[in-house]
């Protein structure tokens, strides 16, 4: 019985900002770099732009079997529709990161609520890499897979021409985890949970 | 109201002159956008011949300079989210405005 | 909000429901929707009397947003639908909306005969030269030598001239407009609108999302800007030289002409028959 | 009225007619075909609408579009036809758009056997088109009950908003039979409810009163969306998945909550009965001919004729079957609806007699089944 | 091979390039667009042939086309174009011509839900065309079982001479996993048979040594005919029922004879198994979720994960079912396969779990069959 | 015997199996196939190099009969199963023979779309104004006017022209001839198939059978003749007014023009991958 | 049980000799005139004209099940094929007749050699009318239908214009028929039974 | 057997004109009616322009006049059932025949 050493994460926001991708990345991250099983799946609507869009990403050191979300044990969610939509559908003690930009009703005081879409146009001047920030997050806070996969998986699916752009959001996702962390070290109240 | 001379009123050029400066009443126009349906592609503010929009740092347009507006209805004939509205109004000789046909 | 309340172009639209649109920022089809609720409303014809039939695409979802009789058929089977329902209410106006790939791929057959048949449905072709759907595989009407994600190499197709097959399969209004134009397009929309027969405008649009992308060509404003530079009128065209005109998109109305519109011929072979049915 | 010497096609356009069908749209194909030229005749005389289309896909196309327009309306094809037709009357069943199909069934697959019978498309009728769909299937044996049949396809379709599938096969659809046609005002016509309520509170997908709303013709002041895609009640697109669920759930419990109304068949299964032939179309006078033998030679022997064939009548062949030993069903196709009998009374009870050669089955051939073993 | 995260639709290229796939004709559609997109870069590397169609049933036909040009060919689409390319794929089974064709279910009926998975055209993949004829449907539940169906569909379809589709989901076919493929000389790779007599002795339909003929290329000699009409052993149209006969009883014949080569599936039925679960597709990974979930209960449960769907393993089911007290059908669809499982085991054995409104079944929901009652 | 076997004619039918054809005494579909035959036999092509793709129809039959490589399709789908075959047998010689309802009714989005892509297949439709095989519905060129099964009133559609629609859907070979001037047909197709793109040969023909009996023209002799007296030479017709024009069948070639052909260009697609495929 | 007053009548020959036509009449004549029941089905090919076409009209006072021919009472042979083909699917008492213009190799000798076709031309100056001519013959020699029946029939059946035409064809073949039976009474050796 | 020569024949003007009487050998054509193929349609014996078939009983063709074929070959080019073979012989100034090309 594998099924439960699953980790499951939950990517919403809208068609667009490439949360696709970005679940993509993650679930390459693990399975290529750092050799673990990973699924990825996704959910989006007709619209080319728009429109609610959400990547699963199941990560074990097993055989995945259902291959999406049962409950979340991270939710990202990059637009208010998704936050609305999904925070409910999370672990105990599942984490919640909100792009604060785009979100700001959130039904929970236990989330980080942080201004993705601006980090990322501070750091590489380009909003859409808000989803490689988002990575950047995810995987230093959670630490799902290394740094070093999660830095080659950016590099291989980034277009071509935007590596290091995206590696710099990956880096100032990176950078905004630690100096979270290190706020909640030092006893600072994030609020860093999802009830 | 004239049915006429309500609601978009394109003009037969497509590019839209200012108003001649030699017409009594000059034409104006007072323009709205209406947000919730605008989605900031920026046309508005590429094409307005007169410059009346500006951009916000969402990439949203803002009516920044109403009085240069000429009612030409360049942008509510081509926002592509029929987000913008334009009013006529005249100018009189001394700068005070009527909406057109009221 | 009284302003738009006020603006007689929010009647013809399903306002408090569906919007904003589907379509991405920028996206030429709803500018094709401006002119065309322009030409109606000049036309100053009932929205009981409309009907709007479409196909399915991005252009296909336009008749969610007015306010008319809408139907949202199948991919390539709008002028079908349409055939029908113009038989059955030959007063309706009865607009086809549809994309290249929708009327001019798959439903290539339903546009010549709808065509030659000359039935009295103004089919507005949006043309953007790609699936924008789908996500940007090349169409009928791609230009040879563009990409598109099923031509990463170049596409080798010729693209339909779609007014000189509209003309040769036997429709008897035909002209075409560009979103930049849009004026000038709804001033053709209106004529095809109050033609009898079989009228077509092709509007040329664009889609910055998938066209755009994959060929480089930038944003909607870009895109909206190359056709302000490479278009010309049909009597600016007459006047340039066959590589003047090289790229360049020709606007006008190319074919007008009479012939019984189908439904006026069909009542005919009706009042014949119940007369000989009446004597028998 | 006066007997008639009629052609199962020319019952067909009867049918049709007197059901109120004012609207045609098709393409010829062998055996069909006389529907379709009667038709091009009859309907303009009674102010009807008559047209050829360019394909079969634009048959079906222009007929959903009448029949949004208010006006009864149909397509005839066989085979090579139904197959394309499918895409649409998916889309017909999605946005409940009340029409009627007549596939005349010749040989198949592919082109085949375009002038010889066969029963090859009943299967197709019910699973042709992609997705779960709810359809009703009807299929006469005789010219009379084309007739009938197809006015009961008309009544089907109006009442429960579905497109109904009248399946013939080329010989009942070819052959010609001595009929007296009941009187028209003998006849029940169902026509569609129309909208009663005022257009701002109008939903063609929903009504509280019924499981079938009222479909309201386009032009009359009722201005909504019809999409084949999934849709709320308003008829707009929806991706919700309660509004889904409540579409699925209506549009299929309507025909569930109505099999009564809309399955029928004739039962002539004496007590005692050892064996139960069940057949329908043209096989089903194969099977009664080959019944009455049989019960001349004393077998006992109960005979089941099926005319709606989808939803499947199981509770009838259930019923009828329980007491049975054997079931015996006789189809020109290598299996189909015997599937469905082998379901629902044990695969073990069921033999099955086909051929699917061009010809008809034999009485001797059923015979030989009912007497074996 | 290299780990990779690959994605089902990218799965099935590389499968059908491994299996030496070298002709692609389709029509863009979502949620198989990929497939077109990855092949039409990929095949004129390997020298291979893409063509994008004008509608799916013009890309069917190509197919044909091509492989009657002795070239293995494939089309993908989704639920609305496969249902238009029904007629010809009747006409691939009736001139017995090799060819692949992917359907990444969505769902439907109609337009449905573009981006949403469903199983929905599991009949319809048996049963969408007009006429008996014989098919094979395989369906994966892996981006990996994508990748080697793929290449078990072309070499069936070589093999036996039949179209054989490939019915994923928009779960598989948008779904990334890691997988490591096979290096590409592990693979069996089936050709199909030359034609080993002279022209002269050559018939395209009949060949005494085995039920399936080699299919000789157009343009090497043997000058022969095709057609969608009957035909005899020349493939010259025929009416003769002997004929007729004869290619019914070959072309069943010859996929009824193989069931053992053709059907393939994965069991995992301990002995004392109470309940069995069946299921395919996607819906294969909720089912083995519940499966250990409901051992982890200490539920005594059986799991039959089909990769073979028609023809429909029922020697398998019936099987392993036999043991049980219950069967569990889990579809996202309304019931199909499970009319098939409830017709081998009987119907009251048989507890449906269906879903047909664009979510996936969850291993919870199958887990509450498996603990009911 | 002797003597038909020394005739090179016959050395490319079926002779020993199919004869005499399905067709009724008189139908011009035969004396399609010997133009078609004269016009293989002086190219000098090898049977084997030819495959001949037809649809449903009476025209569609005719593949049975001739000994080349031979597939009798579903109807209307002919060009899409031949466009298929000639990808990837380019150097075969592909011909399709299509009746014209097959290839213009249910068939004519895949007419349009071959000419769009200027595939080398020769086209030879066989244009009998009707329905033949299924009995004498109208069909897409049955004049308007005319009595058609379906049609009993009178044919209120529009034909198509058939040649202009070729040349507006992209065709680069496009010609018109009758089986009256059966020679004159022959030198069409043969320049018909020494063209490397899409070629159309309309070969005007009658169906006395269904066409001819409802519009009461007489037997087959009655419509060749009919033929000879009512159709004249591109050249002739040039000199010619309107009205003197009318109800006239024009012969000769109506366009010949160069573009790519598609496999040719797909060819340099594949070198081209293949050249980067050796360098990555 | 009312199958076994079934009257079987065959029509076989080409397309073209309007057999189904003369089956529709005969049906009719049964039906409608004769106040009988009737069913006619038919079997043709693909071809227009030529190639084999079959017309089958069984009559009976009770209910007609099975529409088909089982076993011909009545057998019509307008071509050779059609005579090779259908004659062992014949009564034992049944009655071949056979057109002696179209067929000369009958595997009984049992027939009734009629040169119909050459009777038709004779009567009426038209070969097409052979198929009323058989019709005239049939009933004459069967009295299947009466008469009245079926010069009602043709009459109401034939394409306008041609109705005299036609009656004149029936009248040639029932007067055939009465001159065979005279011969037959006489003694004559008239063939005029297939085993 | 030259290959050009052997077969159908046809003449590029469309209506075959009597052979012209001036020249030296005049072309006669041997004419093959395969009777197994022929359907009797009767367009050979309406449109030979020398009369060279007469219609037996059953409305077939019966070369009745083959001296007269000037072997124009219209009626092997426009037999719909392929039946007819026109052969080219010539004949000398003394009216003796031989078999073209052989
Ligand atoms: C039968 C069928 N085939 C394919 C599709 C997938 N499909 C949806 S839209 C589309 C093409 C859209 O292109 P176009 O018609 O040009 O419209 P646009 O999106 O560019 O406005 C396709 C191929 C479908 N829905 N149905
Ligand atoms: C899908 C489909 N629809 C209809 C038919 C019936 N059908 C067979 S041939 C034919 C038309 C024949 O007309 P045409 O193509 O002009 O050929 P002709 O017989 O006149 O040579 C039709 C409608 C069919 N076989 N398949
Ligand atoms: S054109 Fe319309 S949608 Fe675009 S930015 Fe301006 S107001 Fe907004
Ligand atoms: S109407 Fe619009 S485009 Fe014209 S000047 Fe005013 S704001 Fe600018
Ligand atoms: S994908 Fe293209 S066509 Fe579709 S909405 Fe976006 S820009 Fe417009
Ligand atoms: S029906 Fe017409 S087209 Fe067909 S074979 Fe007869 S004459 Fe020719
Ligand atoms: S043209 Fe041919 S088929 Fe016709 S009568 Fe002459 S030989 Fe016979
Ligand atoms: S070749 Fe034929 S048509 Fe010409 S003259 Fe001789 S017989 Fe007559
Ligand atoms: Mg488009
Ligand atoms: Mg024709």
């Amino acid at each position: 019985m594998e099924t439960n050493d699953r980790y499951e994460i939950r990517l919403a926001g809208e068609g667009g900002q490439g949360l696709i991708l970005a679940g993509l990345i993650l679930a390459e991250a693990a399975a290529v770099y750092d050799g673990k099983n990973a699924v990825q799946t996704q959910s989006y609507g007709p619209e080319a732009r728009g429109g609610a869009s959400k990547a699963e990403v199941v990560i074990s050191d097993g055989v995945i079997d259902y291959p999406k979300v049962i409950a979340a044990d991270l939710l990202l969610c990059m637009s208010q529709e998704a936050c609305s939509k999904y925070v409910y559908g999370m672990k105990k003690n599942g984490i919640l990161i909100v792009d604060s930009v785009h979100v700001d009703r959130v039904p929970t005081s236990r989330a980080y609520m942080i201004p993705i879409t601006k980090i990322a146009e501070e750091a590489t001047g380009r909003r859409i890499t808000a989803n490689i920030v988002a990575l950047g997050l995810i995987v230093g806070l959670t630490g799902v897979v290394s740094r070093k996969a999660i830095e080659a998986a950016v590099r291989a699916r980034a277009p071509k021409g935007t590596e290091a752009l995206n590696l710099k959001a990956l880096e100032a996702g990176l950078a905004e985890a630690e100096r979270i962390r290190a706020e909640a070290e030092r006893g600072q109240s994030v609020p860093i949970r999802a009830s | 109201m004239s049915e006429e001379q309500v609601g978009p009123q394109p003009v037969a050029a497509e590019e839209a002159a200012p108003a001649s400066a030699g017409r009594k009443k000059r034409r104006r126009g007072r323009v709205h956008v209406f947000d919730n349906w605008c989605k900031g592609c920026g046309i508005c503010i590429a094409f307005c011949p007169q410059h009346v929009y500006e951009m916000d740092e969402d990439g949203r347009p803002v009516v920044a300079h109403e009085d240069q507006c000429t009612a030409c209805h360049w942008c509510d004939v081509h926002c592509p989210d029929l987000a913008i509205v334009v009013t006529d109004v005249e100018e009189d000789a001394h700068g005070g405005t009527t909406d057109a046909g009221q | 909000m009284r302003r738009y309340e006020e603006n007689r172009m929010y009647r013809y639209l399903r306002r408090h429901k569906k919007f904003p649109n589907v379509w991405c920022p920028g996206c030429g089809i709803g500018i094709v929707m401006g002119a065309l609720i322009r030409a109606i409303d000049r036309l100053g014809w009932e929205k009981d009397d409309i009907a709007m039939v479409s196909g399915i695409g991005c252009s296909g979802r336009m008749p969610v947003y007015m306010d008319f009789n809408t139907m949202h058929t199948t991919h390539g089977r709008a002028l079908a639908f349409a055939t029908g329902l113009k038989m059955v209410k030959p007063k309706m106006h009865v607009i086809a909306i549809m994309g290249d790939g929708d009327v001019l791929a798959i439903g290539g057959n339903h546009f010549i005969h709808a065509a030659r048949r000359n039935i009295g449905i103004t089919s507005i072709v949006i043309n953007n030269s790609i699936y924008g759907m789908t996500g940007g595989q090349y169409s009928p009407t791609t230009p040879t030598g563009s990409l598109a994600t099923t031509a990463p190499y170049g596409n080798i197709d010729q693209p339909f001239p779609i007014c000189e097959l509209a003309i040769a399969a036997g429709a008897t209004f035909v002209a075409r407009g560009t979103v930049y134009h849009a004026v000038e397009l709804d001033r053709l929309i209106e004529k095809a609108l109050l033609h009898e027969g079989f009228s077509v405008v092709e509007a040329v649009s664009y889609c910055h999302t998938t066209f755009g992308r994959i060929n480089k060509l930038g944003t909607a404003v870009d895109m909206l800007r190359w056709q302000k530079e490479n278009s010309v009128t049909r009597e600016a065209a007459a006047k340039m030289t066959p590589e003047q005109l090289q790229g360049k998109i020709v606007r006008g109305i190319f074919h007008e002409r009479e012939f019984p519109e189908y439904t006026a011929a069909y009542a005919k072979i009706v009042e014949q028959a119940m007369a000989a049915q009446r004597k028998a | 009225m006066a007997a008639r010497l009629m052609q199962g096609n020319e019952a067909c356009v009867e049918g049709a007619l007197a059901a109120g069908c004012r609207f045609f749209a098709g393409y010829p194909i062998t055996p069909s075909s006389e529907i379709a030229e009667l038709l091009s005749r009859r309907l303009p005389q009674v102010g009807g609408y008559f047209i050829q289309m360019e394909d079969e896909i634009a048959s079906i196309a222009a007929v959903i579009g009448a029949s949004v327009g208010g006006v009864k309306a149909m397509t005839a094809t066989s085979g090579p036809g139904f197959s394309l037709m499918q895409e649409n009357i998916g889309y017909a069943a999605m946005a409940e758009i009340p029409c009627v199909i007549v596939n005349v069934q010749r040989t198949g697959p592919s082109t085949g056997l375009p002038t010889k019978p066969a029963q090859g498309d009943v299967m197709q009728a019910r699973w042709g088109t992609h997705g779960d769909h709810p359809i009703i299937v009807l299929s006469p044996s005789s010219v009379m009950e084309t007739f009938l049949l197809t006015v009961r396809a008309f009544n089907l379709s109006e009442k429960y908003r579905s497109p109904v599938i009248l399946l013939m096969d080329e010989v009942v659809g070819h052959m010609r039979e001595r009929v007296e046609l009941p009187p028209p005002e003998s006849l029940e016509i169902t026509n569609r409810v129309a909208a009663h309520v005022p257009p701002e509170w109008y939903f063609p997908f929903e009504d509280p009163s019924t499981d079938v709303p009222p479909l309201a013709p386009f032009g009359e002041g009722y201005r909504y969306h019809i999409t084949g895609l999934f849709h709320d009640r308003a008829g707009f697109p929806t991706e919700r998945v309660d509004e889904i669920d409540a579409w699925i759930a209506r549009a299929f419990g309507r025909i569930e909550q109505h099999r009564q109304d809309i399955i029928s068949y004739e039962e002539d299964v004496p007590a005692g009965s050892r064996v139960l032939v069940v057949a329908y179309g043209a096989t089903a006078r194969s099977a009664r001919h080959a019944v009455k033998l049989a019960r001349a030679k004393r077998y006992k022997v109960g005979f089941l004729k099926l005319e709606t064939i989808w939803p499947f009548p199981e509770e009838a062949t259930e019923r009828l079957a329980r007491q049975c030993k054997r079931v015996i069903v006789p189809e020109m196709n290598l299996g189909q609806l015997a599937l469905e009998v082998e379901r629902v009374v044990g695969r073990q009870k069921v033999r099955r007699v086909n051929l699917a050669n061009g010809e008809m089955i034999t009485p001797q051939q059923i015979l030989a089944a009912i007497e074996e073993k």
